[in-house]
């Protein structure tokens, strides 16, 4: 059975509904691309996964547990954890103390420990690995830098890096690579399907850059007005009528997607 | 970075240095005056600790009495010695804190702020309420003294400043790890960003009570201090003028670095004795001062540092705020 | 408790309760619309208490004209507080509310300074004795804080929900940047909130000088109850603070006469705690506190 | 102790608490106002000056005299050291006087509104209300709730500010009630012309009246003539001592038949009261408001000691149940 499931979810804001009767199935090592006009749910998607907002219904299933209703802080100590739209960062600390707050799930030492000294060792390793990471995500240099004095680009890259520091099994990536320029995007793009390889995660992932998405991800569930509109390998979605109706609005695909290297 | 760590360990040295040779100098009510300006540092600095979780409170002064009743009580009825009721009464007042911090984490920001008002009135008004043990209005009299230990006699000032002294370093040095440590950047993640850190593992709920109840601990040992330095208390030295004179050296430092609060203890304490002669209009004038800086220099004495850095072209400026999470501008709220 | 002493009690708490809501909606007005919070809204209390003072017990000007006196006194108070100090401190509440707390300092030394500490002012009672009403004896000087503050949350019901500016302003209280989209000035709207703010503290002391002890510190107790009012009432909500105005009128009232007067602020606080646990957003508040 | 002090006179209460181990050990001669301060281990502290709380000890006895088909005694006062204390010796002497106490509770520092606590109060149908030791401003709010609500029995109290319930209540309804307390007016002729007293507040207002340099913007209160008595007291007992030594000035007090004080002839007294005799216990005139002179005039004299002699088993039995004796109060 699949390691991520979501089961008949239903979301409603007072009269609005953002999200109705969904379901969705996510093997592990996948990297699923959730695609879909503005407002079709996306983002309230991975807010109600991440458990910033309660389902109104439904169930949401990770490794057979039922997962519905959990705080954000148990959902991520469980392994996903989601990333933000915005450049969701701590902007005040330096990015290597963003990265080793991170940690804090992954790294023992507590009350007395800290009092007493004792957790040196313990702080060695979470060092360590906490430059693995900021050194994978290409920012070794700006380590002791303020989160807030960062380029856009690093930014996103450290809000990556931020999450992958608390060890999660299932990575949700909420648009990645908004804003960046086409190297940067490459670059982040490059870097997502190492996340998946070296780092063995399931990924999420939202975003409106097509190449990116069509790109990367082994399979695409395409959301509209909250419902699954349609699922399925990147190719068949492009293929797909009722796609290319309600989210492209019936203009000639391979234009907007730029060309034969999207289609291929 | 090495540098600005030696020189900042040798500042501290020096600064212990002056602080064990000033009550020989001083007059008796001077050695008073420094006394109860220790008991204050303990009590800013745990305020801060609060602070940087973004959780500012107004009943930490209450707390500070809870541990003033709590050690009194413990020596009075049970005969028990300072060095055992001291950290007793900072367990107790923690205690406390957590009872009353779980209705307060309802609310944020303000509402936290406000809260705390109510429930702190709450617990000293139980103080006037309850006669038996508290004393009603009138508080506690005749607590007994720390004493005489070995050849010492602590009713002395001298003795009792360098008790309060060393009680004091073990305290900062206590909170300033945590500051430091996987914890403390935790609680100021909170204040950064709660969304994010929750949803990177955070508990901010379980952080937030955390803060609050060290912070309500390390009150409480100031408390024990002061009662029996002073020898009685009541409810009315623990009211919300103390509270706003708190957030006065609090702001006034600034609440952004370690060292902020108690840079501002010291100052609102030479300032506070040197105003003495007008008692009447000092409320009025420390009022002026909070209004003062809170709208010209939110960021306290404390922002002033990195300026002065700056001007002397220091390129470490930028990394010596960095190691802080709020940027002066910040420092409230 | 007999029937006599329970009318009596009920008489007793409708009016705090009144006093109360004329304290506590400029309070939740302000709050709603600036987003700020003003400490020294018990010394606007108090100052317009020395308003009734000088007017009428110096300056022997009859006691309801020196009463509406305090209106345009304590909201010019109200308007200044707002310019000085919310304006500089404006998106935060803390630093306005620790602002507003040295200005609390500032204006009780002032107070203490200019009309004397030691004990309560001296304010003869403009009308002397007592109706009977079902068995209770009530002071006419207290009756009259009834009608006085039916007429006032009723001036500003209708200012609220049948005046443009009062419309303007309810907008803001709701939405303050949807209001600035449509145009409406929130400069304009929080000098005209911290006015309003100020005049009924102010009315509201000048109605209870003759009655409560005027001494500089008679604002500080009121202050920690009128938050709690806010509180309970839900931070932003005008109608909720009216409703919490009287629920804790009556605590207040029943239990001082059944305990004493300590009690009944801890049972006031302990209901705000209950009320926060059952409902962080107050009574009838949409906003966490 | 930079000044070498030799004499302080303060109100007392609370302040007294934390200072007293330091003062004691430095052999300071400390008078109180509040003689609840007065402890066996506070040698030098002489207190009494305030007739508190042998007034409200006497009062009973007044009105027991005055109206003896009365029965039910209501007493209140805040909540605080004084007040709980006092009322105690109070209730206590009201007991031993033969009057049913039917209200005996205490009203918070905190009270804002008043209406409440007279509204508890009179559901008990008193004939007397006693303020006791409830202070000034209070007693005014209180009064005021009386006439409001009602009641039409005595009013009785340690102090009334007659000037300031004037304010707030018809003085025939104060005079009506009787309202008797013990702090006499020093222009009282009752004194005779001239006296000590009459001299003493002429003097007072040249200094501190309106109009004078020192103007304090206000008539004289009982804080201010307590003072006085403690001071002249000291100086007596400095002058008999031939020495400021406290030790010896105790001595000299102790063995002075008589003391002169403001309010006549005292003597230094309440072993049995406070464990040590440090009271200063002068006789203690009662005065009633009166409609005529819209003030208060002495009705009585009246002299504590013998009195309490007599009635002091069952007043002290009654003050140990309330845990107010002064060994209880530590």
């Amino acid at each position: 059975m699949a390691m991520f499931e979501v089961r008949g979810l239903c979301k409603n804001f007072g009269g609005l509904t953002a999200i109705s009767q969904l379901n969705l199935e996510v093997e592990e090592g996948e990297i699923r691309g959730v695609i879909g006009p503005n407002g079709a749910g996306k983002t309230t998607l991975f807010s109600v996964i991440s458990g910033v907002y309660k389902p109104t219904r439904g169930k949401i299933v990770y490794l057979g547990k039922e997962m519905s209703g959990l705080k954000s802080s148990q959902i991520a100590a469980r392994g996903v954890v989601r990333t933000f739209q915005r450049t969701a960062l701590f902007h005040h600390f330096t990015v290597m103390d963003n990265v080793l707050v991170a940690r804090h799930l992954r790294a023992k030492g507590g009350l007395f420990r800290t009092i007493f000294g004792t957790s040196r060792r313990i702080d060695m390793e979470q060092e360590k690995k906490a430059l693995e990471i900021i050194d994978f995500m290409g920012l070794s240099h700006l380590k002791d830098e303020l989160a807030d004095n960062l380029p856009h680009g690093h930014q996103r890259a450290l809000g990556i890096a931020v999450a992958l520091a608390s060890e999660p099994k299932l990575l949700m990536l909420d648009e990645p690579v908004t804003g960046m320029d086409p190297t940067e995007t490459q670059h982040m793009t490059d870097l997502i399907k190492k996340i998946r390889d070296e780092w063995a995660m399931t990924i999420l992932l939202v975003e409106h850059d097509m190449k990116v998405v069509m790109g990367i991800c082994d399979k695409i569930s395409v959301l509209n007005f909250g419902k699954k509109l349609a699922e399925g390998l990147p190719q068949q979605i492009l293929d797909n009528p009722d796609v290319i109706e309600a989210y492209l609005g019936g203009e000639d695909v391979v234009a907007l997607l730029g060309g034969e290297e999207a289609v291929a | 970075m090495l540098k600005h760590k030696v020189l900042s360990i040798i500042g501290v040295v020096a600064l212990i240095a002056v602080m064990s040779v000033l009550p020989f100098f001083a007059r008796e009510y001077y050695v008073e005056i420094l006394i109860i300006f220790l008991i204050n540092v303990i009590l800013a600095a745990s305020y801060r600790l609060i602070a940087t979780t973004g959780d500012w409170t107004l009943c930490h002064v209450i707390l500070m009495g809870a541990g003033a009743y709590a050690s009194a009580l413990m020596a009075k009825y049970f005969g028990w010695p300072f060095w055992m009721t001291a950290p007793l009464a900072g367990a107790t007042v923690g205690l406390v804190g957590l009872g009353i911090v779980y209705p307060m984490l309802r609310t944020v920001g303000f509402g936290f702020f406000i809260t705390s008002l109510a429930v702190g009135e709450f617990i000293r008004l139980s103080w006037i309420k309850f006669h038996n043990p508290f004393g009603g209005p009138r508080g506690m009299i005749n607590i007994p003294e720390v004493g005489i230990i070995g050849s010492i006699d602590f009713y002395e000032a001298i003795p009792y400043y360098f008790m309060t002294l060393v009680i004091t370093l073990v305290c900062l040095l206590i909170l300033y790890r945590i500051d430091r440590s996987r914890i403390g950047k935790a609680f100021k993640s909170i204040y950064e960003d709660s969304v994010l850190a929750e949803s990177i593992g955070i508990n901010v709920g379980r952080y937030r009570s955390f803060a609050f109840v060290i912070g309500s601990f390390f009150a409480g040992i100031a408390g024990a201090l002061l009662a029996h330095r002073l020898g009685a208390i009541d409810p009315h030295i623990f009211g919300l003028d103390e509270m706003v004179y708190l957030l006065v050296w609090v702001i006034v430092g600034g609440s952004t670095t370690f060292a902020g609060p108690i840079i501002g203890v010291a100052v609102m304490t030479i300032l506070f004795e040197w105003t003495r002669p007008l008692m009447e209009w000092r409320p009025l004038f420390f009022g002026v001062i909070l209004i003062g800086f809170l709208i010209f220099m939110p960021g306290g004495l404390e922002s002033l540092v990195p300026k002065f850095t700056r001007l002397f072209g220091n390129r470490k400026a930028s990394q010596a705020r960095a190691e802080e999470p709020a940027g002066a501008k910040k420092s409230v709220v | 408790m007999e029937l006599t002493t329970f009318v009596q009690t009920i008489a007793n708490s409708v009016i705090s309760g009144s006093i109360y809501a004329t304290v506590a909606v400029g309070l939740a007005l302000a709050f709603g619309v600036m987003q700020m919070a003003n400490h020294a809204h018990g010394e606007f209390f108090m100052l317009g208490a020395y308003v009734v003072y000088v007017f009428y017990a110096l300056g022997g000007m009859p006691f309801p004209l020196a009463v509406l006196m305090a209106i345009p006194t304590i909201a010019a108070l109200g308007l200044l507080t707002e310019r000085l100090i919310f304006r500089p401190t404006r998106g935060n509440v803390l630093a306005g509310f620790m602002a507003t707390a040295g200005l609390t300092w500032i204006l009780q030394v002032l107070a203490g300074r200019i009309w004397g500490l030691g004990f309560m002012k001296m304010i003869p009672t403009p009308y002397m004795g007592s109706a009977t009403i079902a068995g209770a004896q009530i002071g006419l000087q207290r009756i009259l804080i009834v009608p006085a503050a039916v007429i006032l949350l009723g001036l500003l019901w209708f200012f609220l929900h049948r005046v443009r500016l009062g419309k303007g302003l309810r907008a803001c209280a709701q939405d303050p940047d949807a209001a600035a989209l449509q145009g409406i000035s929130i400069n304009k709207m929080t000098a005209l909130a911290m006015g309003i703010a100020g005049a009924y503290a102010g009315v509201a002391g000048a109605l209870m000088a003759p009655i409560h002890a005027v001494t500089p510190y008679m604002g500080r107790d009121l202050l920690i109850t009128a938050f709690i009012i806010v509180i309970v009432g839900g931070m932003a909500s005008i109608e909720g603070a009216v409703l919490a105005a009287f629920i804790l009128g009556f605590i207040h009232t029943f239990v001082t006469t059944i305990f004493d007067a300590t009690s009944a602020v801890m049972v006031g606080v302990a209901f705000m705690a209950f009320i926060l646990i059952v409902k962080p957003t107050g009574l009838m508040g949409r906003v966490k506190a | 102790m930079e000044h070498d002090v030799k004499f302080i006179s303060a109100i007392g209460g609370n302040p007294a608490d934390a200072t007293h181990p330091f003062l004691t050990k430095k052999k300071v001669f400390y008078a109180t106002l509040i003689s609840t301060d007065i402890m066996p281990d506070r040698p030098y502290l002489i207190g009494g000056g305030d007739v508190t709380p042998r007034i409200d000890m006497l009062r009973p006895l007044y009105h027991k005299i005055n109206n003896p088909e009365l029965k039910r005694w209501a007493v209140t006062s805040q909540d605080d050291t004084i007040g709980l204390t006092c009322q105690a010796w109070e209730v206590g002497a009201a007991m031993a006087e033969g009057w049913d106490i039917v209200y005996d509770k205490h009203f918070s520092g905190e009270t804002e509104d008043f209406a409440p606590v007279v509204t508890a109060i009179l559901a008990t149908k008193p004939d007397v209300v006693s303020l006791n030791l409830t202070y000034p401003t209070y007693v005014t709010l209180i009064i005021e709730q009386l006439y409001l609500q009602g009641f039409k029995g005595i009013i009785s109290a340690n102090y009334i500010d007659t000037e300031s319930v004037m304010q707030k209540v018809p003085i025939e309804y104060m005079a009506d009630r009787k309202c008797a307390n013990s702090f006499p007016l020093f222009d009282d002729p009752w004194w005779g012309e001239p006296s000590w007293q009459h001299e003493f507040i002429k003097e007072w207002n040249t200094k501190y009246g309106p109009g004078a340099p020192g103007d304090v913007h206000r008539k004289i209160t009982g804080i201010d003539w307590d003072h006085v008595i403690m001071l002249k007291v000291w100086a007596h007992g400095a002058q008999l001592a031939g020495s400021f030594d406290p030790d010896e000035i105790l001595k000299a007090l102790r063995a002075a038949p008589s003391i002169p004080t403001i309010l006549g002839p005292g003597v230094m007294y309440g072993k049995d009261m406070w464990g040590i005799d440090n009271m200063v216990s002068p006789p203690i005139p009662i005065a009633e408001v009166k409609a005529d002179c819209k003030c208060k005039r002495i009705q009585a004299h009246l002299k504590f000691e013998q009195w309490f002699e007599s009635r002091k088993d069952m007043i002290i039995k009654v003050v140990k149940e309330k845990g107010q004796y002064f060994d209880q109060r530590k």
